[in-house]
């Protein structure tokens, strides 16, 4: 095997880095260091000026590797892999150091031990990248431009219009009967019952009516919507004919006002724990309530709530409710509304913010949460995504994938990830489509790279691999010895380290690698 | 106690383990210098063997972090890690070595003050409980 | 006849039968053995010897029996098949013949990890229906289970236990019939505290004509405490104390009395259940309070037999 | 398949204290397969051990090995230079690899890394339990598929016992009764006759009772004639 020939990139990230470590010291150690080739400084690699200069220093200094002592590597533009990739450098033979996150700004007050951190950074970082192989990613020709949208609501309306924008065909498939009206085909009485495949390439086994048809998604956008409770807990029992903040709302389209006092709770089981009071919904629960002042401004109305934050500019609403007289009374969970035992009519209720206690009589009790959908489990299932604790669809990340499952090519939007009020409904589906059709629109899948490799010779095909991967990528082969479908693979490595005759590893993360850099960081005195 | 400064390893998951350290020094929160980190893609990939070798090459403590259990972006990652830790654990006590050298933590990636927390816990341990093997290396 | 002791006598008879416990010192001073045979004389028609009860290891049972035969009255001895493969069960049978002992009680045992020796080997060989097969082959036909033919064989009187209250509750009766048919001769129950079930076992037994074959002693526990109530009810497996009784003994003035005036109430309801032929008292650690329940429960004077 | 549990630590360095040149050396068999002695679990040992070493300052070489069947000596014969090259091997197998390696080289010291368990059946990732103790004499055509013999805790013939309790055992009051799954099984196959006739004692001689077993193919054996070329091959 030919000697690994690096290039080292010290980026000042603009006038910071200079500010506390001695650069100086930092270009020489690394110039001295084995195989290390070629060394440049640059002003700022994320800003891209550079780029240019430090391909063209790779290609002339014929370095097939690169150490880049930046900042986080999520942070960094993908320009710059795709700068390598022309200097014919593989993006798995460059290595991102954070010595801005992991050296720099933590221990700033510390300079000299900052500076021996960021040497010994480099250094370990240079003993991985020796270690570094080049890996292919591999593509497969998605068969379908299939967006498959399970659930006609808000959020599925809207991700069929925003996904059929940019070519994909879609597939809405909805539980009810409900007439629809939506770009491509719609599927009533429908549901996913099972799923094959992987991100690009889905069988989906669909349930419509009575029949069980199989149909190919190359992507798939979940929109299944909010469930469906009754007020439940001793409220129930005091209280009969309370209704949901939908019905109302349909009350008060069909013209008609509700008996005042109206009273908005915020959970159909404030005293229990069957369900964890959202603050969502405050949107409507607001217009709701000011349409009711609009039409009869005699009838008093409450909100009675644990936490409120309303959307964007929907907190504008708040001055008008409290112009039109919208009482507000914010409770807390150690003493939740009740009825008073002698007046089976009058909701008790302690004020948290002023501390009174209030009596108010019910003409009409309405709950505005509504639980995660009950469907969830059985789709989560059928797609083998994860769930959150609420029952809800769990997302990727929270702020870098909003609308994401974690497996590719599953996005998800709306109240499945948790209740919400319908404009945030809508435009999470309009961006689950978008990037549902996105992804349908590159036409293949790109899989490989840091994925995990069985060595076959190794393996006591155990099934602990298959056993404890989330994602079903290990199988039993022909050969009666373990296998990675590399198009299921997530590289998150949890049966290498479980493997227990070491016979799998993880391209990218192997043994070796993990513990040379390790061993390395060990290495210095700091 | 001159000279000599504590070692501390943290195999950090790529997903909310290492977002929470590099949001925590992005907020302007210093941690003890003694922490090295090593990114894994996650904490399921963790090997008992990492650890006991991160100990072999001088580290006092180790430390593995992940993202939380419920919301673990692989789903079972980071319980995985926890099973491992908690392994390796049970071999130090059997070798009569501290098992709090080592732990498992969960973090999310919004929560920037956990880090400095993990960071001055671990290293206030290897301070405590010294080199293994004591001052001779 | 098939062994001619007291017990097989009294069953012949046609007599409720009343049997009772001794449990064996965990010494080797046959002391405390002279003294309760004193005491309980005349009150029972026979003595079960308990064999390393609970794995407890405790003066050997048939050791006992001679002890307690000095002071003239009859034993039972429990032979468990824990503690000895069939080479010592049929040695051990011949011995107990020998010594003059007439009543085997033949049990599986119970496992060591309960008793004082708990990294102890057990042997196991057989369990309690093969050991009445065995012994029963040996008696009527002087065969070893190897097939040795014997010259002078045991005249033993057989006995098995059963639990009524064991899981699966519906296989119980077949149980019994399958100790029937290995030949046992009588059969000491489990202590009994939940009537109805007892009841709707022996409606079982009676229809499978069981009652014709085996002569059942129905087993009673004396209590001394609520606390025992508790352990026996949350304790003790394959036992069934009703809340009522455990509450009856915790809310009892005098719980020793409370005890006592339960089990003879227990005996009463017994007497009356068609297919009991006795009862068989285990009045564990409270050997002396035999006596008074026996009288108590009008069952004095005990027959007796040319 | 065969199942075994690493032993104490403490117990294993304690066994191998006194020698320099330690080889380790694990199976990819049954003791792989119930995450006892493959290739993870010996260099995790050893990674422990040197851990151990450090602490207490002694100095101690270790040799990671493993090798495909260590109850074949065929296989062990490719670690030869290395067990023979160490002061003692400690075999992260079966009892059986540790006795293999014992005999191939019996003036060499080799130690069990593993307490050899049980015959057991995988239930779910990370438990094993015990169905077959190898008494050489399979009844379980007559018990509903389930053995008796190593079920139960008294490897009662004709059961249950009377400590059965909730269709568990008294013995260990998580662990399923033997007797009581017997005669459900029995009841929805609809032989139920069978759990009725009494069983007789058993001939114990096919068990370990009888001695030492050793099972033999005749029709598998090398003639001395193929013996003889084979070593002359060699």
């Amino acid at each position: 095997m030919k000697a690994a020939s690096i290039q080292v990139i010290l980026c000042k990230c603009c006038t910071e880095l200079p500010a506390v470590l001695n650069v100086e010291r930092l270009r020489k150690l690394a110039e001295e260091s084995c195989n290390v080739v070629s060394v440049m400084m640059v002003d700022a690699i994320c800003d891209g000026k550079g780029l240019p200069a430090v391909v063209n220093n790779a290609k002339e200094a014929e370095v097939d590797r690169a150490v880049i002592l930046a900042c986080h590597k999520k942070d960094i533009d993908p320009a710059l892999f795709k700068a390598y990739r022309r200097a014919g450098i593989n993006e798995f033979m460059i290595e991102i150091v954070n010595i801005r996150e992991e050296a720099l700004l933590p221990h700033a007050s510390e300079p000299e031990r900052a500076q021996l951190k960021a040497e010994t950074m480099l250094a370990a970082s240079l003993a991985r990248a020796r270690l570094l192989a080049p890996l292919e990613k591999q593509t497969e020709a998605m068969k379908t431009k299939n967006v498959v949208i399970i659930g006609a609501g808000a959020s599925g309306h809207a991700a069929a219009h925003a996904a059929a924008k940019t070519g994909a065909h879609t597939i809405l498939i909805e539980k009810t009967g409900k007439s629809l009206k939506a770009p491509g085909i719609v599927m009533p009485h429908s549901q996913v019952v099972g799923a094959k495949g992987y991100g690009g390439n889905y069988q989906l086994t669909i349930k419509a009516g009575d029949k069980i048809e199989n149909l190919d998604a190359a992507a798939i956008v979940i929109a299944t919507g909010g469930g469906w409770t009754q007020l439940k807990g001793p409220l129930a029992k005091a209280v009969k004919d309370a209704m949901p903040l939908y019905k109302l709302h349909e009350h008060l389209q069909a013209g008609s006002v509700p008996k005042g006092p109206v009273v908005f709770v915020d959970t159909p089981d404030p005293a229990g724990k069957t369900m964890k009071v959202q603050d969502y919904a405050w949107d409507d629960t607001l217009e709701t309530a000011l349409q009711i002042k609009r039409k009869a401004r005699e009838t008093q109305v409450f909100v009675i709530f644990q936490e409120m934050r309303a959307f964007g500019l929907s907190e504008l609403a708040y001055k008008e409710a409290a112009d039109l007289g919208i009482k507000f009374v914010r409770y807390d969970k150690s003493a939740v509304p009740k009825i008073d035992p002698k007046e089976p009519t009058d909701l008790i209720v302690k004020d948290f913010a002023q501390g009174d206690v209030l009596s108010i009589k019910i003409g009409t009790l309405v709950f505005s949460s509504i639980p995660a959908n009950q469907d969830n489990q059985a789709i989560a299932d059928a797609l083998r995504i994860p769930m959150s604790v609420d029952g809800g669809v769990r997302r990727g990340s929270i702020q870098r994938w909003p609308v994401t499952t974690p497996r590719p090519g599953i996005f998800v939007c709306g109240s499945a990830l948790f209740p919400k009020s319908d404009e945030v409904a809508k435009a999470e589906g309009e961006a689950a489509g978008s990037m549902a059709g996105e992804f349908v629109a590159k036409g293949e899948i790109e899989f490989g790279g840091s994925v995990a490799q069985v060595t076959q010779e190794k393996c006591s095909a155990c099934l602990t691999c298959i056993r404890t991967c989330p994602y079903e990528a290990p199988f039993i082969g022909t050969a009666s010895k373990a296998e990675i479908k590399e198009q299921l693979c997530q590289g998150c490595g949890m049966c290498v380290g479980i493997c227990p005759s070491k016979a799998i590893e993880l391209h990218h993360y192997t043994d070796d690698q993990i513990m040379a850099q390790a061993r390395e960081l060990l290495g210095g005195d700091f | 106690m001159t000279g000599r400064k504590p070692k501390v390893v943290g195999f950090c998951c790529e997903r909310h383990g290492m977002d929470a350290a590099v949001l925590s020094a992005r907020s302007g929160k210093g941690f003890d210098a003694s922490v090295r980190l090593v990114q894994v893609p996650c904490t399921g990939r963790v090997d008992g063997m990492h650890i006991l070798k991160a100990l072999e090459d001088g580290a006092d403590c180790v430390f593995v972090l992940g993202c939380l259990e419920k919301n673990c972006y692989y789903d079972t990652g980071s319980i995985e890690g926890r099973k491992r830790v908690d392994y390796v654990k049970q071999m130090l006590s059997e070798v009569g070595i501290e098992k709090e050298r080592i732990e498992m933590f969960n973090a999310a990636s919004t929560n920037a003050w956990m880090f400095p927390e993990i960071v001055s816990k671990m290293v206030a341990l290897a301070k405590k409980l010294g080199p293994i093997g004591g001052e001779k290396q | 006849m098939k062994a001619g002791s007291n017990l097989e006598k009294v069953f012949e008879s046609g007599k409720f039968a009343v049997t009772a416990e001794i449990g064996p010192p965990q010494s080797a001073n046959p002391e405390p053995l002279t003294h309760h045979a004193k005491m309980m004389k005349g009150s029972a028609d026979a003595f079960n010897l308990t064999d390393n009860q609970t794995a407890v290891v405790r003066l050997s049972s048939i050791a006992s029996a001679v002890i307690i035969m000095r002071e003239g009255i009859e034993p039972v001895i429990q032979m468990t098949c824990r503690d000895r493969n069939r080479i010592a069960l049929q040695s051990d049978l011949f011995g107990a013949a020998a010594l003059g002992i007439k009543n085997v009680l033949c049990l599986t045992g119970d496992h060591q990890i309960f008793g004082n020796e708990k990294p102890a080997k057990n042997v196991f060989d057989f369990d309690s229906i093969v050991e009445l097969q065995v012994f029963d082959q040996l008696r009527r036909e002087g065969r070893q289970v190897g097939g040795e033919v014997v010259k002078d064989p045991p005249k033993t009187y057989l006995g098995c236990a059963e639990n009524p209250f064991a899981t699966p509750y519906e296989y119980r009766v077949s149980r019994l019939a399958k100790k029937v048919a290995a030949g046992a001769d009588f059969c000491q129950t489990q202590a009994i505290f939940d009537m109805v079930m007892f009841e709707k076992f022996m409606d079982e037994v009676r229809s499978r004509g069981l009652d014709k074959k085996i002569h059942i002693l129905a087993g009673v526990i004396p209590m001394k405490s609520a606390g025992a109530a508790r352990y026996m009810k949350n304790k003790v497996p394959g036992m069934i104390v009703p809340n009522e009784i455990v509450d009856r003994m915790k809310n009892a003035k005098d719980p020793k009395e409370e005890g006592i005036k339960l089990c003879i109430e227990q005996i009463e309801h017994l007497k009356t259940v068609k297919g009991v032929h006795g009862v068989h008292i285990m009045a564990v650690a409270w050997e002396e309070i035999v006596p008074k329940i026996v009288e108590m429960a009008g069952l004095l004077p005990r027959p007796t037999f040319q | 398949m065969i199942v075994a549990k690493r032993k104490p630590l403490n117990e294993i360095a304690e066994m191998v204290a006194p020698y320099k040149r330690v080889s380790v050396i694990g199976c990819r068999s049954c003791v792989a397969i119930c995450l006892a002695g493959g290739e993870k679990e010996v260099k995790m040992l050893v990674s422990a051990l040197k851990v151990k070493n450090k602490k207490e300052g002694r100095d101690q070489e270790f040799e990671a090995l493993v090798v495909e069947r260590q109850c074949e000596k065929e296989w062990v014969k490719e670690v030869e230079d290395k067990v023979l090259g160490s002061d003692i091997t400690l075999s992260m197998a079966c009892s059986l690899g540790a006795q293999t390696i014992g005999d191939m080289y019996p003036s060499h010291l080799t130690f069990p890394g593993l307490n050899t368990g049980i015959f057991g059946v995988p239930e779910e990732q990370g438990v094993w339990s015990e169905k077959c103790v190898g008494c050489g004499n399979c009844i379980i055509h007559t018990t509903g598929g389930i053995c008796p013999i190593s079920r139960c805790a008294k490897s009662m013939l004709n059961g249950p016992c009377g400590g059965s309790a909730n269709r568990k055992c008294e013995v260990n009051l998580d662990t399923d009764c033997a007797w009581s799954a017997i005669y459900d099984r029995l009841k929805i196959q609809n032989r139920l006759e069978l759990i009725e006739k009494v069983t007789p004692a058993k001939d114990w001689s096919t068990s370990h009772a009888g001695g030492r077993r050793t099972y033999v193919r005749e029709d598998a054996k090398l003639t001395p004639h193929q013996k003889k070329g084979k070593e002359a091959v060699q």
